[in-house]
């Protein structure tokens, strides 16, 4: 099944970047969400996918008999969730905001700023 | 983005509080089952942006009472706090301190500073929550 | 139990908190601005002198062992950083008491600041990859707040450059931190350098160390990484300017000399070769690119790029005396090249512009005013005896006495051309008579006076007098120096510090 | 005491505002107390060095990195020494009048005795790195002095010239230095002098002599780095005299001379140094009689002299280091005073061009008297010091061990030149019918005729008794240079030789070409202009604009603004990296085995592509927004049925949280159209496909690889017992790390405060308010 994942780990890649690349500013951010599902996903595919044995330790026992999926991993990714939605909120806003300001959703025509 | 639709008014009347229930219960029992203070504080800001989109972002203020801001700051020096009591005990930051109180009658309450650690967690989420959707709303009207 | 080296993340992040709560009290977060930076200093100052006398410092959080929990640690480098966010953090935080306007102060300025400094001191200390993820972040979104606030066109438009492309920064390191632990199951820089090293066929690693030199680069705009540097920082007003200049891109550098120093030496004559040619034209793209600008603060932007080059050519080198010339460029980098932007804000607020056309007579009304200019600036440009001389100085030594001559005569030639930029803007701004086209000179002439005028001077003056330190009385600042490269060439003190002498 | 010599000059500098309070326009004669008390206290050192010995003070500064406050004493450098303070004396007292009442006089006086500080350290210096800190410390205060008149454009862009040329032959001289460190292992000239090593022997000596010779040819306007001199005339007077003709500019052949009895006897070395002296010394002749301007007249023989300098060091035997010695007093005498005396005439006159002025003996006669003296010494004739300097430099071009009828032919040619140019420097102002200058002509004021007096009287002296500073400094000097123990016999008059008779050649042929000086001007003028346009000055401003035209090209194309371009590049860069080192470091496996998966699972997984793939090709927003969505949900099934309860709720909750935000915030702006061409999209597609290529290798080869167990079996161990926890998840964040939690509350924290000043603190209110 990891083998699978890693095709579609790859193709939201793929997608996030493709749409990062685009010239309007709501795929720009479009992109971004897939970007972070991607590495999340990533993470949690490449750290070994276990079916249907989460890291809690049953009622009345005090430790785990047998495997467990591994816990750290997904511990890192409820993190990176989290600071990636915060990202993205701010860069919701940021695009309506540059929108507001620039009048326009082009980034073409965003380069006052370099040139 | 006021929506005067009367299902969604009573549905938001009806569901808040028993999501706000929830959103504790998830946030008390998470140190031993799925839930804590991420998803209690998510599930809680749900609630309130239920109520924002039924009746607007001025009286979810007042629903709220204190600013999302100071939600937030609350938060965040909880999570603070949670460090301090280490360096009583000369301990390295963070490290978890347990206290035991006895309820009256039968059983203890776990009182940690994991828990108050979880309930900036909880707070800090809700307070994040609550200034995207209140700011976000205003700006709007 | 080594509270100096908790107390620098700890005192930003609290006092960010305060200021939050605070929030309608500009007065209280003015002082506490001072306060907390001042105590920051102070902690680093602390941190340092301890951490010299022991070595290292290591503090594994919660009381769990390493490598289960998040350790801090410090090494020498690790507190030179933490002090000198500490010298940063108080010069703008005087500095911002005049400069910052009323609405940004409204709006958050100073808990942004402090998180900001915090998310720095947090990455300058941390032992895990994973948290130093997790400070980038806090350092990053600090950045992007303080970058848009005040919500001016061109703040927008550099923001969405800065965001995207740190952000694609971010996923790639977060990408790469999957897959190393992946590989080797930890997460603590220490533990990984010693698993990683005692592999057989390390191919793996090389490949993921260049997703971490990427995202690392990224950050600390090395070529061809940089496009968002020139793109934004001249946009917010001009402490953020100045915050951002002398520490965020120096977090990345930082990071690649942790990284390429502890986890990734398996493959140096590889890895190493990619940084020095990075480094070679990143030093020459960013010169070429100030050559060819005429606003203050985007010719010292693409100087920081510039400068860049210099550190990861240190770095690049790999030899103890890179190294030392490379921390000794960091140290000098990040106060002089704070103190310059500085400088471009006080001519902003006498003439109000920082086109170099619309600038001129500084030096025929402050004279003063020029030589405080004139310090950091030469220095930046590598004239002794201050203190950019002996960094460069070290630098170029190096990479002769390790035969690298096309790079040397790179870091030589971009010597020349900082000369002369920061000469452009000195005959521009200072010598050049006021442009005829300027009606109101009110400020310049002293007629008009600004209350809080010492702010602006009280944090120049001491960048000033740092830089004349370094070079005048340098040999405290080169033994520092040396420590630290002793410690970064010898990654197995690091690794025994942390994991307390455990191997396998 | 030596350490505050040499640093004397930094703390009066820094004093001078407030003295200039005090001392008001006598400035100039209280500063010069300094050089003065320094010439005598040089003076004093006198004795000990006489015989051939040297002093070395040592100070410490950064031993770690080699760099001390050394000092050496020789009689080289106290001939330099000497030289420094003593004309310095005089030019502080003459810039006090000349700038009499100029606003920036107390500017002036900074920088002046900084400089004469950096030049007293630089010939002072025995650590290589701290002779070149006040190498370049010359070379800023120069600037500094060439762009006195800051207002005016001119001074300002002569300016950058000349610190362009000195400072980059400065870099490529650290470089040679750092080589001659490595060759030497020594950071001391005296280790370095003292030692027998064959340098030249060294792998690394040719890169290393080449370095310095850059080095000391540019700051010693050598062809073809001359051009900065006379354009360096942009400063007021006193710098000319001192910076530009008796000190700065000798610099570089005194790190020649320093260095020469090191390098002796190699080929390069002293070939270039002749080739390039002698053709040095032709040119500035020949400019210098080709110009009007007195000052730049004056350069351009500057520039003669540091190329006979050049040309003797390069000659190397025993007369000729002998010569130039002596070319160097002399030369420093009478050019010192010749500026001066050029300033006088400029301040009284009020031009600065030889063709305007004439007749001025008569209302400046005292003027007229010095400059007599000061022009004889400069064309070479008896009873002045230049005419025994020239005898010298005569008979060590004639016994020159190399190419000596090429230098000799060059050295007549040059004096011949020269005696022209000292008939211009003198006769033409001074005789012939008078004209009308823009000022009404009178004497020179006192202060500023004691230097030229003093300087000229010397040389008189020096002319007559030449045999009298032989056995104080000069022999001393000679043998530093040399390298061992020289006598030196000094005499005016030495009968009739070779030398002599060219002397007398060079006398008859100079008188007749300044006689037809009127007649060649037009001449030369045209011919100067169109050599100009191949010279090495053009070379400078192709050059310059070379760079800042690359500069902005560079710019255009790299920081051309457009995100999309920079992100490409980004991504090109990063997984072409990756992909590259995967394909040498590891090789690529594709893997296709999905017989570990359950129907379900393809199921979701379809999903999510289906989810993706739409999201990226519909033309819709809300289409868009929703397929979002839709793998958000996706993933949060995977997590759910991968063992990851509170993975998948968070998700699903900050997905539904996503998706609202992009609701309220995406429907204010415009709906999709397509901006980019068939073109971009295909090409934006193809890096794209190879990122996510990149990617896929990279995780298939990863999983193939586990070095090592996960340290997570610590956590599911003690999560119960030590932490008290059941959710190893949750315990992982709240304990285990929760310094990772702690930092992203606030992250959280921060990104609403950011979203909140954006929404609600607006560029527009401000700029209303």
């Amino acid at each position: 099944m990891e083998t699978l994942m890693a095709y579609v780990v790859g193709l939201l890649f793929t997608a996030s970047i493709y749409m990062m690349l685009r010239r309007s500013i709501v795929k720009l951010v479009i992109g971004l969400i897939i970007l972070s599902n991607a590495a999340n996903l990533l993470i949690f595919v490449v750290a070994g996918l276990t079916r249907g044995a989460p890291p809690l330790i049953p009622e009345g026992a005090s430790e785990i008999a047998g495997s467990v999926a591994d816990p750290l991993p997904q511990a890192l990714i409820l993190t990176a969730i989290v600071i990636a939605f915060s990202v993205l909120a701010f860069a919701v806003v940021l695009i309506r905001r540059a929108y507001e300001v620039v009048g326009t959703d082009d980034l073409d025509k965003m380069k006052d700023t370099d040139t | 983005m006021k929506t005067n639709t009367l299902i969604l008014h009573t549905a938001a009347l009806a569901i808040m509080p028993l999501q706000l229930m929830f959103s504790v219960f998830l946030l008390l029992r998470g140190h031993d089952e799925p839930g804590g203070g991420f998803i209690g504080g998510l599930v809680a800001a749900s609630a309130f942006v239920l109520y924002a989109f039924a009746f607007g972002a001025e009286s979810t203020r007042k629903l709220l009472r204190v600013s999302p801001r100071d939600i937030l700051a609350a938060g965040l020096l909880f999570g603070l706090a949670s460090t301090i009591p280490a360096f009583w005990t000369g301990q390295a930051m963070l490290t978890a301190l347990w206290w035991e109180v006895p309820l009256p009658g039968d059983g203890y309450l776990k009182l940690s500073t994991v828990l108050i650690f979880d309930i900036g967690v909880y707070l800090a989420v809700l307070g994040t929550l609550m200034t995207f959707v209140i700011s976000l709303m205003e700006s709007d009207e | 139990m080594n509270p100096e080296l908790v107390l620098p993340i700890l005192i930003p992040l609290t006092a960010g908190a305060l200021s939050l709560a605070f929030w309608r009290s500009i007065k209280l977060q003015r002082v506490l601005a001072v306060i907390a930076t001042g105590l920051l200093l102070a902690a680093g100052i602390w941190l340092l002198r301890s951490t010299i006398a022991h070595g290292f410092l290591v503090v594994e959080m919660g009381s769990w062992p390493a490598p289960f929990s998040i350790v801090l640690v410090s090494d020498v480098l690790g507190a030179i950083m933490i002090v000198l966010t500490g010298i940063i953090g108080l010069a703008i935080a005087i500095y911002s008491l005049a400069s910052t306007p009323k609405g940004h102060e409204k709006f958050g300025y100073y808990p942004l600041m402090h998180l900001l400094l915090a998310g720095v001191a947090g990455a300058f200390l941390t032992g895990d990859i994973f948290n130093l993820f997790v400070w980038f972040e806090v350092m990053l979104l600090a950045s992007f707040a303080l970058l848009t606030l005040g919500g001016e066109r061109a703040q927008m438009e550099g923001a969405i450059k800065y965001v995207t492309l740190n952000l694609f920064s971010s996923a790639i390191f977060l990408s790469a931190v999957g897959l190393l632990y992946g590989m080797v199951g930890t997460l603590n820089m220490a533990d990984i350098a010693q698993k990683v090293n005692s592999v057989d066929d390390p191919g793996m690693v090389t490949v993921v160390s260049l997703l971490f030199m990427v995202s690392f680069g990224i950050k600390a705009a090395a070529f061809p990484l940089f496009f968002w540097l020139p793109a934004s920082y001249h946009t917010p007003q001009v402490a953020v300017s100045a915050l951002f200049a002398g520490l965020l891109t120096k977090v990345g550098v930082y990071a690649l000399y942790r990284v390429f120093t502890l986890i990734f030496t398996q493959d140096v004559a590889y890895t190493h070769t990619i940084l020095l040619w990075a480094a070679a034209f990143t030093m020459l793209t960013g010169v070429l690119g100030a050559a060819a600008q005429f606003e203050f603060r985007r010719i010292l932007s693409f100087h920081i790029v510039s400068q860049i080059g210099y550190m990861l050519l240190g770095l690049a080198l790999f030899t103890p005396l890179a190294l030392i010339g490379g921390v000794f460029y960091i140290m000098h980098h990040i106060i002089v090249k704070t103190n310059l932007f500085l400088v471009s804000g006080i001519t902003y607020r006498l003439l109000g512009s920082y086109e170099l056309k619309d600038l001129g007579g500084v030096y025929r009304q402050r004279p003063y005013l020029a030589l405080l200019f004139l310090i950091p600036a030469l220095s930046l440009a590598g004239i002794p005896p201050l203190s950019g001389f002996f960094a460069k100085f070290i630098v170029v030594r190096a990479s002769l006495e390790a035969s690298e001559y096309v790079v040397s005569a790179i870091a030589l030639l971009v010597g020349l051309l900082t000369l002369y930029s920061m000469i452009k803007i000195w005959a521009e701004v200072f010598w050049k008579k006021l442009p005829d086209h300027i009606t109101d000179a009110s400020r310049l002439n002293g007629e008009v006076k600004d209350r809080n005028n010492w702010a602006y001077y009280v944090p120049v003056v001491g960048l000033a007098a740092c830089t004349l330190i370094i070079g005048l009385y340098g040999q405290p600042i080169y033994a520092l120096a040396e420590t630290a490269a002793d410690q970064l060439m010898n990654p197995q003190l690091y690794i025994e510090a942390v994991l307390g002498g455990q191997s396998k | 005491m030596m350490l505050l010599a040499v640093l004397s000059g930094f703390l009066l500098a820094v004093a001078v505002p407030a003295l200039y309070r005090v001392a008001g326009r006598h400035i100039g004669w209280v500063l010069a107390l300094l050089p003065a008390l320094l010439t005598a206290y040089f003076a004093s050192l006198i004795p000990a060095i006489s015989g051939g010995e040297s002093l070395l003070i040592r100070n410490q500064w950064m031993p770690g990195l080699g760099v001390s406050l050394d000092f050496m004493v020789d009689g080289l450098s106290l001939v330099f020494a000497l030289l420094i303070s003593g004309i310095g004396t005089f030019i502080l007292i003459y810039a006090g009048s000349y700038l009499k009442g100029h606003k920036d006089l107390a500017r002036f006086y900074v920088v002046m005795l900084s400089f004469m500080a950096s030049m007293l350290g630089l010939v002072l210096s025995d650590n290589l790195i701290t002779f070149f800190v006040f190498w370049e410390l010359t070379s800023i205060t120069s600037y500094m002095l060439i762009g006195f008149n800051h207002e005016d454009a001119e001074a300002r862009k002569c300016a950058l010239q000349g610190l362009f040329v000195t400072a980059g032959g400065g870099l490529v001289l650290m470089a040679g230095l750092i080589l001659l460190i490595f060759i030497t292992g020594s950071y001391s000239f005296s280790e370095i002098l003292a030692s027998d090593l064959a340098i030249h022997e060294h792998g690394y000596y040719t890169a290393a002599a080449v370095c310095i010779l850059v080095g000391a040819f540019t700051k010693s306007a050598q062809v073809p780095f001359h051009f900065w001199l006379p354009n360096a005339m942009a400063a007021p007077t006193p710098v000319s005299a001192y910076l530009h003709s008796a000190t700065m500019v000798k610099a570089g052949v005194y790190l020649l001379a320093r260095l020469n009895s090191s390098m002796d006897g190699d080929a390069l070395w002293s070939n270039s140094l002749m080739f390039f002296g002698a053709a040095t010394m032709f040119t500035g002749a020949y400019l210098a009689f080709s110009s009007t301007g007195i000052k730049k007249v004056l350069a351009y023989s500057t520039v003669m002299a540091l190329g006979t300098l050049t040309m003797l060091i390069g000659a190397g035997t025993e007369k000729a280091i002998i010569a130039f010695v002596c070319v160097l007093v002399a030369h420093s005498l009478y050019k010192g005073a010749l500026f001066m005396l050029a300033g006088a005439l400029d301040h009284e006159t009020g031009t600065k061009d030889i063709t305007k002025m004439g007749g001025l003996r008569r209302s400046m006669p005292r003027t007229a008297l010095i400059t007599c003296m000061a022009a004889l010494s400069l064309a070479g004739l008896p009873p002045l010091f230049g005419f025994v300097a020239k005898e010298l430099m005569f008979e060590s071009v004639l016994n020159s061990p190399a190419w000596s009828w090429g230098l000799l032919a060059a050295a007549v040619a040059s004096s011949i030149l020269v005696v022209a140019v000292a008939g211009l420097v003198f006769l033409k102002p001074f005789f012939g019918p008078a004209r009308t200058t823009p000022r009404q002509p009178h004497d020179a004021p006192f202060a500023m005729l004691i230097g030229p007096a003093v300087l000229t009287l010397l040389a008189l002296i020096l002319g007559v008794a030449p045999f009298l500073p032989a056995p104080l400094v000069l022999d001393a000097a000679v043998s530093s240079v040399y390298g061992s123990g020289v006598q030196t016999a000094l005499a005016l008059w030495h009968g009739v030789n070779v030398p002599l008779i060219l002397s007398g050649i060079s006398l008859l042929a100079g008188s007749l070409l300044f006689v037809a000086w009127q007649r060649l001007h037009p001449t030369l003028h045209a011919v100067n202009t169109a050599g100009g346009r191949v010279g090495p000055e053009a070379g400078y401003f192709r050059f310059m604009l070379g760079i800042t035209q690359i500069a902005s090209w560079q710019t255009r194309v790299l920081q051309n603004g457009v995100l999309g371009v920079y992100l490409l590049i980004l991504v090109l860069v990063t997984f072409g990296l990756t992909g590259y080192t995967l394909f040498t470091r590891h090789g690529f496996q594709l893997d296709f085995d999905f017989s570990n998966g359950y129907f379900y699972e393809f199921g979701i997984a379809l999903l999510i592509v289906a989810a993706t793939v739409f999201a990226s090709v519909t033309r819709s927003r809300l289409g868009s927004v929703a397929s979002v969505g839709v793998l958000g949900f996706g993933v949060a099934l995977i997590f759910i049925h991968f063992s990851a309860p509170d993975l998948g709720i968070t998700q699903l909750l900050v997905e539904t949280l996503t998706v609202i935000l992009l609701v309220l915030v995406l429907f204010k702006l415009p709906p999709f159209v397509n901006l980019s061409s068939p073109w971009e999209r295909y090409r934006d597609l193809t890096v794209a496909v190879f990122a996510g290529a990149i990617m896929t290798l990279l995780m298939l080869a990863a999983l193939d690889i586990q070095y090592f167990d996960s340290i997570s079996s610590y956590y599911i161990e003690n999560s119960y017992g030590l932490a008290f926890g059941k959710n190893i998840v949750n315990v992982i964040l709240v304990d285990f790390r929760q310094l990772d939690t702690l930092g992203e509350i606030f992250v959280l924290g921060l990104a609403a405060m950011g979203v909140y000043s954006m929404v609600k603190l607006r560029a527009e209110d401000q700029h209303k308010a």
